[in-house]
């Protein structure tokens, strides 16, 4: 039997891996990739603490974040697509029009 | 009789009224009317009060009339209140008389000026506000008084405002009384604070018993009352503004300056004899004051050729004399000094406007001379002022100012000296006046002398009134003899008081022998015979003798008759200094350090601002940046705390 | 209190039906407009006049007191009330409507109906803030007279700086003003902890002593907010400002009302509220109103412009008015009274007399004048008279109130009296200095040749302002007699008060855990009536 | 056999009238050719209308629904209220946007309601899980709103920043939810609630509660967590800008406000020190940007920054007073904020060309009604009063005073003093500039009128007569206390 | 076992989702993340959570990663260049304040020993499958967002369309 302490590290890390893909990738698609990367972290701490608690509530949980991870890579694809077809990259370092 | 004595002050506020309200289509003739006419009642009724009271019993001429509460704060309760005693009475008459004879004589003065209503207005209005500061019966209200006048005067020096000198002297009268009238009421709140009231009846009642006699508090109080003095009455050090204010039109300077609001001074500290009295660090003060005003004045009108500069400078003298009256504890022989000044100075200085009219305004005693034939009237009348001036028997003059020399010897054989000194060159500078207008060559410019013509009678009659009373003015007061100073006695009332604070804290001054007294007037006569004969040398038979006195000490003439380059010494010191200052205040100060705070907040701000906005660089992988920033500092909070 | 009359309420909102009629008037018709206002500025004035003469100038309490609950759980009502301090500032501010509207009956042209709304509302808020007895209800007319003020300087303002003008007006009060709410809602709360009754009603709040050291933080906080609108020194640079750039009218209004806010709150509510902490800064307070008022005549002095030289001249009046205030005689409150008033008067017309040049020849620097009397022979009389005025002439109303103030300030602070005094000499060198620039002289500007003269309109403006100046002047009693029962309790009062903290703190008063810090002035000298103090 | 639980729809009726709408809509935008868009306006405004009716019985009770997932109270009726607001406002502000944008999307109106939806289940959530499916439903329907836009590149560029960062703040959101998973072995609010109350807690459950604030802190735009704000209102289509602004808000915090009052009000001395410091950075930086701001879309972005951060006030006074202050405040704001970004939509014009200050020129000139209007809401953002903002900064800062957060209120009095400068800048340009071209006439909707004449009326009268709001406010948050 | 299994698990998954990080063609990415999915899977299953395994495979790895694919290559991405860029100070702040994350997400991790109130639902996890006790929940318990979950799709649909429908304009 694991520790389920080990797959919370484990979590952390991918968590934390997601966290620095978002902020070091310039390629939107890998950026919403590493989004993606940080639920599945997510969802793997719910996992393992359901297990750990005998409680199914976060596996439910799970399934939640699922459905809502899909609809975001959903959304997030298609404004990519926007942007590409509009401006011809997808280089998030050009999507900068506004600041300041 | 008594209860009219408020119409005294507003028969002038009526002719200003009238004439400021609805005179605009009168006729000049109208105007100067109601304005002379106006005073004129004020000094009928003067002259009945007059009467009534001669017929109290010496000890009961003091009647307070009070008609109305001007103000009322607290334990503050100022009435608007008249006092009638001798010495108001005579100040009223000496007022509202001569008033109304410069009155009447600027009708004729000032015929064709564009502004002759505006005048006959300055001129009922200053009359009003010299009624009230002689009449009333508190000192805020004098006080009222004592600012209008100089209000009245500042509007008629400047009355030429078209010319800068005259308006830059009008502001610089009022300017220079405001720092009298600082001292002045400084010394009120003192008063009130001491007192609790303003009333001169209760002040001077309570005062022995409230003040120590030569404390700290009644020195301050009266040296502050004479610093106010000094202001209005030219005294050393703010005597600067009055040569000046003979930018006015003449009878002005008859009025005002020379008869009635510069003596407001020496009648002010006459009323407040008890506190002097009590304050004999501030009797030596006005004392010394006095006399080196006297003295200071008079060496500047010896250099003056502006014949208007030298009556001007001859004031201040007199003033210092009167002043030095008071300041020796003989207060009644300076008013009695300023009764008498009143007559001949008016008269000097209208029969000076009667030369200048004839001149067609020129002032320049170098301009002028031999005009005794051309003008007649004017020169037997200004003589009989000189003469008076001078103190020659039996003129006015004569009489008070021995009075006056009589006392300071007594005082102090400094007083005398100093007196008779500047009796000497008052001899000498009046009678070479008349020697540079009347008598010798004529220096009248051609053009001039086309036109010069006696003046109207509405001139001369006055001026001749007023030679009649230099003449017989002084008789009412002859020194010294008992009981035909009928002029002392009558004021005594007044100053039984302060006279008894002094004869008390004082050593007991025997009576003079009467032969001492007639040496003395012996010599004062002398002393002006001398100044005369000084004069007719240098300025008639001899005439290049002044010039040789002036290149054998160039430097004295010169310091001299620029007048010490006092003038430029306080502009130097106060005008410059405080507008230098003040712009360096707005500039630097407010401008830079205050708003320079304030719009510096600003900017600091909206700097802040546009770098905060700028941590905003439109990159999304910077935003993800702060927020993981954020997360990581709270978590850390959380862990380590 | 057994007659409640609405009178205060229908001054105060008087002029917002005037706004509402606006509303419906065309634009166009400038004249309709203006004459609406007149009528509503006129009748607001004719209702204050039936105040006045229902005035009981006997007692100091709080007269015509209305009192509606307005936000009933935290205890704000609508109170109004007035007493004799407030009265004549209320006065003067319904008298100064219909002559402020007159005056700019020919000065504004454009966005008339604008320039008449935002009259109106000042107005309100102006009355306002003198007749509310609540915080925070005096708060919101304190503030909502911001936003008028600030549309009459920024849009009919000097083109040239209005806008910097308008924006540092309003940002120099408001943060005066929200330090002031800060301290407003701490009052509250520490009277609601140790009453047990939260009520921002001022008269419950005058009974709550405050300890020293609370009272030293919320004082300097309502210092801050009426210093800066008063202005004093050194909070005053926002005025110059303002006056210079704001229209004729506005100037007045800000010179004649606005900057009594500021004193009239001291009065009302800084000392009264926080006796202790007042009294404590007293001579420091005093220190910066005679540092004002020689500052302000220096300054004034070296001026080019000539509004700019008036609106220096205030901080030096104002000067005289703090002084005054906290000498906490009664000559001195009294003078300062009459001093908010006469300055209300005189400076108010000076501005309108710079106006009426400006108007004519669109400039205001004095260097560009210089005999103007010959040319406006009338003008140049009240132009005088108001000079004079200003300077503190005895018989004309500035010298009734200078005079009061230092009398008042002498038995407490001789030596700022000393220098207090020595700005009358001043005052005469600048104004003076002005007059003669202006009026005197030969006319050397050719384009000063021929002006015209005032107009009938111009006369009528004046004149009221002129009868008020000689009334105070040549009988102030009119005026000081109304105030005096209540300047005489304020005194009474605060002196009370202050012993009791000060005797509260020194024996460590505690009474239990809600009483420990603050508890009730003794119920019993209170007066337990609504509406009296 | 699975059994359903007994379920009670009458509590979510609002909702459920709303997600209806939205379907409805869809499905009747299939079949309709021509103003489509007009059409779906109709019937969600029609729904939002509905909805209030439906609303309207929740103010009584209070109770658990749906299994323990919604909490059916008077907190949930007023946030309901004010979403209904938010949402009829923005229906009526977009009408005549949307054909004048050349964009018959019927679509638009389908995710306005199903964002109301989500808000809806946001507010009443009772669960953790219930919260998050609202709040991705919402951010998920505003991503698209926001770039919805086909020709503005800054729209798109706006909808992608706000889904990534939404996207990411999800997942600290989701971290946090897991560890508190972990430390309370439950996700329902009530569970928390028990555990954090047991006193004995772990650090798991305290960094949870933390991560779950980052995540409440980035949809409030709280600083540092704000810089998504600026950007995304100024891509978005105006109106929806509006609705973000103030539904969205109000939306985030009443999730923010429940589940820190009612399950971790146990760690509230964590929470209110970090809240302090969000508080006094947003205040600072919110104001301080929006001085230099040229943009005026940008400027209320910054502006809407600050508001949250006096919003946090309220939350830091951490009493009922303060909680209702907040509700007060957010209702004053939702009016006053839809009203100014109504009169932004206006002045934008097509394609929203017009959105810088300088655009604002003269509009008192050429339209005195309007700029009186904006004038009002300005005064109110700024809290001058008598105008609702006023009333609302009073609320907050009294509970703050009277919670002894002195300093705190003393910062923001002076920020909002700073405030002061940026919104008179937009009146300064109303009023005291002229234009500098000639000025083409406004297109007034009927419906857009409406909507300013109900949102100065409202921020006038709330102003003025607060009581019965305040009232409103303090009862409806009794539940959480 | 099972630990030798988690730990080759757990380190497929995390250098997977390394590569999916810093690996630069796109189409690489998304190979590698399909990878950490699985891993994830087998991970899930390791934990007995077979029903969400299940998914994860079909809808992640499945359903989501294909959509990246197609995006992919429908807009030829895959040989898309992207400049070079100087932002290392950013990088630097980024990956310690990363690293910090990490340092203190694990000291929180293993403080999940504690006593939970553990509302424990699973109970006759021996009689039902994880599958039926998901569903079972998700049909009781979680009804409610279950349902919310639908309009939170629809919402995803309809934006996906209405944005792909103008980016196509």
């Amino acid at each position: 039997m694991v520790d389920v302490q080990h797959y919370l590290v484990v979590s952390a890390a991918l968590f934390c891996l997601g966290v620095i893909g978002v902020m070091f990738r310039r390629n939107l698609i890998v950026i919403l990739m590493s989004l993606e990367l940080m639920l599945n972290a997510v969802n793997l701490s719910f996992v393992a603490i359901s297990r750990y608690l005998g409680s199914i509530e976060g596996q439910i949980f799970v399934l939640f974040v699922m459905v809502v991870a899909a609809a975001e890579v959903a959304v997030g694809l298609a404004i990519a697509v926007a942007i590409f077809r509009q401006k011809g990259t997808i280089n998030v370092n050009e999507i900068n029009i506004m600041k300041w | 009789m008594f209860d009219l004595v408020w119409l005294i002050p507003v028969f002038p506020l009526i002719g200003f009224l009238i004439n400021g309200l609805i005179g605009r289509n009168f006729t000049e003739k109208v105007i100067g009317w109601i304005g002379a006419l106006f005073v004129g009642a004020s000094f009928v009724v003067a002259l009945l009060i007059f009467q009534e009271l001669l017929q109290l019993a010496p000890e009961n001429r003091s009647i307070q009339k009070i008609v109305y509460t001007w103000m009322l704060s607290g334990d503050l309760n100022v009435p608007i209140g008249f006092l009638i005693d001798p010495l108001s009475i005579i100040m009223i008459l000496v007022v509202s008389g001569v008033g109304c004879l410069i009155h009447i004589y600027s009708i004729g003065y000032m015929h064709g000026e564009i502004g002759f209503r505006r005048f006959f207005c300055y001129l009922n209005l200053f009359v009003f506000n010299m009624l009230i500061l002689v009449s009333s019966n508190n000192f805020l209200m004098m006080f009222v008084g004592w600012e209008g006048v100089g209000l009245c005067s500042y509007l008629l020096i400047g009355y030429y405002y078209e010319k800068k000198s005259a308006a830059d002297a009008g502001k610089k009268a009022f300017v220079v009384n405001r720092v009298g009238d600082f001292g002045f009421l400084l010394a009120m709140f003192l008063i009130f604070t001491v007192f609790g009231t303003f009333s001169y009846g209760d002040v001077m009642a309570a005062a022995p018993e409230k003040l120590a006699p030569g404390g700290l508090i009644v020195t301050l109080i009266t040296l502050l009352l004479f610093v106010g003095a000094t202001g209005k009455s030219a005294q050393i050090p703010l005597y600067t503004w009055l040569p000046d204010a003979m930018e006015g039109p003449t009878p002005v300077s008859a009025l005002i300056h020379a008869a009635t609001m510069v003596t407001a001074g020496v009648y002010m500290v006459a009323r407040c004899s008890v506190l002097f009295a009590l304050a004999p660090v501030s009797m030596a003060v006005v004392a010394v004051i006095g006399g080196a005003t006297a003295f200071f004045a008079a060496t500047i009108g010896m250099t003056q050729f502006d014949i208007k500069r030298v009556l001007a400078y001859s004031t201040i003298s007199q003033l210092g004399y009167m002043f030095m009256a008071c300041g020796v504890g003989a207060f009644s022989s300076g008013i009695f000094h300023l009764m008498t000044h009143a007559f001949f100075k008016a008269l000097l200085f209208l029969a000076a406007g009667s030369v200048m009219h004839a001149m067609s305004g020129e002032l320049d005693m170098r301009k002028m001379g031999a005009l005794r034939g051309k003008l007649p009237y004017t020169h037997m009348t200004y003589l009989f002022g000189t003469l008076a001036i001078t103190g020659i028997f039996p003129f006015a003059g004569f009489f008070s100012k021995d009075e006056i020399l009589f006392y300071s010897l007594q005082r102090h054989l400094g007083f005398w000296l100093i007196g008779a000194l500047a009796a000497i060159m008052t001899s000498f500078y009046m009678f070479r006046s008349v020697f540079m207008t009347f008598y010798g060559k004529s220096r009248v410019e051609p053009e001039a002398a086309h036109h010069l013509h006696e003046s109207p009678p509405l001139m001369t009659v006055p001026l001749m009134l007023l030679a009649f009373l230099s003449l017989v003015g002084g008789l009412v007061g002859i020194p010294i003899m008992e009981g035909y100073n009928r002029f002392g006695d009558f004021l005594n009332p007044v100053f039984t008081s302060a006279k008894a604070i002094i004869d008390h804290g004082a050593h007991h001054a025997e009576h003079p022998s009467v032969a001492a007294e007639l040496a003395l007037m012996a010599v004062s006569v002398g002393i002006a015979v001398f100044g005369l004969l000084a004069a007719r040398y240098m300025y008639v038979t001899n005439v290049r003798a002044s010039d040789r006195a002036v290149e054998r000490m160039p430097q004295v003439h010169e310091l001299v008759y620029n007048k010490y380059w006092i003038d430029e010494l306080y502009d130097y010191l106060f005008v410059d200094s405080i507008v230098k200052f003040s712009k360096m205040l707005w500039k630097e100060f407010d401008e830079l350090v205050i708003d320079g705070a304030v719009n510096g907040v600003g900017k600091v701000t909206r700097g802040f601002g546009s770098l905060l906005s700028h941590l905003q660089s439109g990159l999304v992988k910077d935003y993800a940046l702060s927020i993981l920033f954020g997360a990581t500092v709270v978590i850390g909070y959380l862990v380590l705390r | 209190m057994e007659n409640v009359s609405y009178l205060l309420s229908l001054i105060t909102f008087l002029p917002l039906i005037g706004i509402i009629v606006l509303l419906f008037i065309n634009p166009r018709s400038h004249n309709t407009l203006r004459s609406i206002t007149m009528v509503f500025m006129l009748a607001d004035f004719v209702v204050s006049l039936f105040v006045y003469f229902q005035f009981d100038p006997t007692t100091a309490s709080m007269q015509f007191v209305e009192n509606k609950p307005w936000i009933k759980d935290w205890g704000i009502s609508y109170k109004l009330g007035i007493d004799g301090i407030s009265l004549f500032l209320l006065l003067l501010t319904t008298f100064l409507g219909p002559i402020v509207v007159l005056a700019c009956w020919e000065d504004i042209k454009v966005r008339v109906k604008e320039f008449m709304i935002c009259l109106l509302f000042l107005q309100i808020g102006m009355i306002g803030v003198f007749v509310s007895l609540d915080l925070f209800l005096f708060y919101v007319f304190w503030e909502i007279m911001l936003i008028p003020m600030y549309l009459l300087i920024g849009v009919w303002g000097n083109p040239a700086r209005r806008l910097y003008a308008a924006i540092k007006f309003v940002l120099y009060t408001i943060v005066g003003s929200l330090l002031m709410l800060v301290a407003i809602l701490a009052l509250y709360f520490m009277a609601g902890k140790s009453t047990g009754v939260y009520t921002f009603d001022l008269l419950k709040l005058y009974d709550v002593a405050v300890p020293v050291g609370a009272q030293f933080w919320l004082f300097l906080a309502f210092f801050l907010a009426f210093a800066i609108k008063v202005p004093m020194f050194p909070f005053h640079t926002w005025l110059p400002d303002a006056h210079t750039e704001a229209p004729t009218v506005g100037s007045v209004v800000l010179a004649a009302v606005l900057l009594k806010m500021g004193t009239y709150g001291f009065i009302r509510y800084a000392i009264p509220l926080f006796p202790n902490a007042a009294m404590d800064a007293a001579s420091w307070i005093c220190l910066l109103a005679v540092i004002g008022i020689i500052y302000g005549a220096w300054v004034a002095m070296v001026q080019t412009d000539m509004k700019r030289l008036v609106a220096f001249s205030s901080v030096s009046h104002l000067g005289f008015v703090m002084l005054g205030m906290f000498a906490m005689t009664v000559q001195g409150l009294e003078g300062s009274i009459i001093q908010m008033i006469n300055h209300g008067l005189s400076t108010g017309a000076l501005f309108l007399i710079v106006g009426m040049v400006y108007e004519r020849r669109h400039t205001r620097l004095i260097a560009e004048f210089g005999g103007l009397s010959k040319v406006m022979p009338l003008f140049a009389v009240f132009f005088m008279i108001f000079t004079l005025s200003s300077i503190g002439l005895p018989g004309l109303n500035g010298f009734v109130g200078e005079f009061l103030i230092l009398l008042g300030t002498f038995k407490v602070y001789p030596w700022y009296t000393v220098f207090a005094a020595s700005g009358v000499i001043f005052a005469a060198v600048y104004m003076l200095w002005m007059f003669q620039r202006v009026m005197f002289g030969e006319v050397t500007n050719p384009k000063n040749a021929d002006l015209e003269d005032m107009s009938v309109r111009e006369v009528a403006v004046l004149i009221p302002l002129l009868v008020f100046v000689v009334w105070i002047g040549v009988y102030p009693s009119t005026f000081i007699k109304p105030m005096e029962p209540s300047v005489k309790h304020f005194i009474q009062q605060v002196e009370k008060k202050r012993a009791l903290v000060s005797d509260m703190d020194s024996s460590k008063v505690q009474l239990g855990s809600t009483g420990k810090y603050y508890h009730l002035v003794n119920s019993a000298t209170a007066s337990p009536s609504d509406g009296r103090y | 056999m699975i059994q359903i639980p007994e379920v009670d729809l009458s509590g979510i009726l609002p909702a459920i009238i709303l997600s209806a709408a939205g379907v409805v809509t869809m499905v009747a935008g299939l079949f309709i050719k021509n103003r489509a868009a007009t059409i779906g306006g109709i019937i969600s405004a029609a729904a939002v209308l509905l909805a209030f009716a439906a609303n309207a019985p929740l103010r009584a009770i209070n109770k658990v629904g749906f299994v323990s997932m919604v909490t059916l109270d008077g907190y949930t009726w007023f946030f309901n209220l004010l979403i209904l607001f938010a949402l009829g406002m923005t229906i009526l502000t977009s009408l005549r946007y949307l054909s004048d944008e050349g964009m018959d999307l019927y679509e638009y109106f389908v995710l306005l309601m199903f964002a109301g939806t989500g808000m809806m289940f946001m507010v009443s959530g009772n669960h953790l899980l219930t919260i998050f499916i609202g709040l991705e439903t919402l951010s998920i329907s505003v991503y698209v709103l926001t770039g919805v836009l086909s020709k503005s590149s800054k729209s798109s560029e706006a909808a992608l920043k706000y889904l990534i960062l939404g996207a990411f703040s999800s997942g600290l959101f989701l971290y946090g939810a897991a560890l508190l998973y972990g430390a309370s072995g439950s996700l329902g609010l009530p569970g928390l609630a028990k555990y954090f109350q047991s006193g004995s807690f772990s650090l798991m459950g305290v960094v949870g509660m933390g991560l779950l604030l980052v995540g409440f802190a980035f949809k409030v735009a709280a600083v540092p967590f704000h810089m998504w704000t600026p950007d995304v209102y100024e891509g978005a289509p105006s109106p929806i800008t509006g609705f973000m602004s103030v539904g969205v808000k109000a939306a985030a915090f009443a999730a923010f406000v429940r589940v820190f009052f009612e399950s971790l009000n146990a760690l509230q001395v964590n929470w209110t020190n970090i809240l302090w410091i969000l508080a006094v950075l947003t205040m600072v930086l919110g104001n301080l940007a929006a001085l230099i701001q040229d943009n005026i879309k940008r400027m209320l972005a910054y502006s809407s920054i600050a508001h949250a951060g006096y919003i946090l006030i309220g939350m830091i006074a951490g009493s009922p007073d303060g909680v209702s202050g907040i509700l007060y405040y957010l209702l004053a704001y939702t009016f006053t904020n839809l009203g100014a970004f109504g009169i932004v939509t206006l002045v934008g014009r097509k394609g929203e060309a017009n959105v810088y200050l300088d655009d604002y020129r003269g509009l008192s000139r050429t339209h005195p009604a309007l700029a009186v209007a904006m004038a009002i809401f300005l005064f109110s953002l700024a809290g001058i009063p008598p105008t609702a903002g006023f009333v609302g900064k009073f609320t907050i800062f009294s509970a703050a005073i009277k919670a002894g957060y002195i300093w705190l209120v003393i910062i923001g009095v002076l920020t909002s003093a700073a405030s002061v400068f940026y919104y008179f800048r937009v009146v300064m340009k109303m009023y005291m500039e002229s234009p500098d071209r000639e000025p083409e006439r406004l297109r007034f909707s009927p419906s857009m009128s409406l909507a300013l004449v109900i949102s100065v009326v409202i921020v006038l009268y709330i102003g003025i007569f607060p009581t019965t709001y305040l009232n409103l406010a303090s009862e409806s948050v009794r539940t959480l206390f | 076992m099972e630990a030798v299994l988690f730990y080759a698990l757990a380190a497929v998954t995390l250098i997977s989702g390394v590569f999916v990080v810093f690996l630069r063609r796109p189409i690489h990415n998304v190979l590698f993340m399909i990878l950490t999915m699985i891993g994830l899977a087998c991970l899930f299953i390791l934990l007995h959570a077979e029903f969400l395994a299940m998914v994860q495979i079909i809808v992640y790895a499945g359903a989501i990663m294909v959509l990246f694919l197609f995006v992919i290559m429908l807009l030829n991405l895959d040989e898309f260049v992207m400049p070079p860029e100087h932002r290392r100070v950013r990088y630097g702040i980024g990956i310690v304040l990363a690293m910090m994350l990490v340092v203190f997400l694990i000291p929180t991790s293993r403080s999940i020993i504690s006593s939970p109130t553990a509302q424990v639902v699973a109970t006759d996890s021996a009689t039902l499958t994880n599958t039926e006790i998901i569903a079972r929940e998700l049909f009781t318990t979680y009804l409610l967002p279950f349902e919310i979950a639908s309009i939170l799709l629809l919402a995803a649909i309809v934006g996906t369309v209405i944005i792909g429908k103008r980016s196509t304009k």
